[in-house]
């Protein structure tokens, strides 16, 4: 699965957009946790919920399951307009 | 029509194109963001304006359907600008094309307030020696 | 800025104009009217808009004051046109200059609101073998 | 004082302004009484409050003194904007 990062997410990660392939990560929950590991800043705002999900262009706030060809992005709250 | 650029764009040439297509249109509201001086008592420079382009457009194909279904539109049009704006530059115009005037206010004043709230921007603001992610809480 | 005049107006030109002296200005809500086709089922061609001119500046000077009491505006801007003006023309340009976007668009709404009722502006419609004189009574 | 008149109003006195000088019309329920006078096809619309009145500019809904140098306009409903 494609993941993409925003904002100052991406400063964090490093990374516009990394290509995840795990059979252990099932759905979004699983994610999250992979994320954190690999991105242990990321922690904190993972757990004051501030960060923000997207599966396929769509909002996402409880735990879904993923497929290989899903595009996840994770990013703070925006701010356009 | 939705259209997410970098360039700027002409508000008068912008709404003519769709006003020209619908002789029942009678009144057309809109709004026009621009990138301000100050900000939270910092002055401003310029801003970095990042987006998720493909999301941008599902959320404002999205916002668009669900105004028609609340509101008598004829047409609607929103241009979101990203990349580096200078202070004074437009940065968003949301136009609602309607026979009269109450769903074009009403449907406008919707549109952007979901789109402050939901659509896939960022804002960088750059400051004389700094420069800051903007967010609504953190 | 109140302007009553004949001619067509920009409204990029005449937002700009406005926005240039202001760097505070973050928000900016216009409403635009147009002549319809169609009113009322007929089928207009034209229509004729005549003015009290000194009156129709007095009362928008005052309700611009207005406005002012009740919202934090920067600068406004009204633009009327009278006179013979065919079916999808410009009649008038209302745009509300503000920091943040909730000042704007109430005001602007206010202002229309104002405007519908009490500007001295009567229009007569002209169809394929009449004219009609628009009024809300009567 | 200077009367002023507009939209169908005007068709109907053939005038879009004249100067009235009486010594008899000191308010504006005076004005209505010689103007329908003068003009009886107004006296309907007069009588179902149709007619909107402005003095010098202002919309006047009662009875208040006129003076000479006053304009008053009788116009109806506004159909602007």
């Amino acid at each position: 699965m494609k993941i993409k990062y925003f904002a100052w997410v991406k400063d964090i990660t490093n990374h516009e957009e990394e290509n995840i392939n795990s059979i252990q990560i099932k759905n979004l929950d699983e994610l999250k946790v992979f994320i954190i590991e690999k991105y242990p800043t990321l922690k904190k705002h993972m757990e004051k919920k501030i960060l923000r999900f997207a599966v396929n262009q769509e909002y996402i706030m409880k735990n879904i399951t993923l497929k290989d060809n899903d595009e996840i992005a994770i990013f703070p709250p925006v701010s356009g307009g | 029509m939705i259209k997410i650029q970098k360039k700027d764009f002409n508000s008068e040439e912008e709404i003519n194109k769709i006003k020209n297509l619908h002789s029942n249109v009678g009144a057309v509201t809109s709004f026009i963001g621009y990138v301000r001086e100050e900000n939270d008592y910092k002055k401003v420079r310029s801003i970095n304006l990042e987006v998720y382009k493909e999301m941008a457009y599902k959320q404002f194909e999205k916002i668009i359907s669900k105004a028609n279904l609340n509101w008598k539109l004829v047409d609607s049009l929103i241009i979101h600008r990203y990349g580096k704006l200078n202070v004074n530059s437009k940065i968003v115009l949301v136009a609602c094309f309607s026979s009269h005037r109450k769903d074009s206010f009403e449907s406008c004043n919707f549109i952007m307030d979901y789109l402050k709230k939901d659509a896939p921007f960022w804002k960088n603001e750059f400051y004389n020696n700094k420069n800051e992610w903007l967010t609504n809480s953190n």
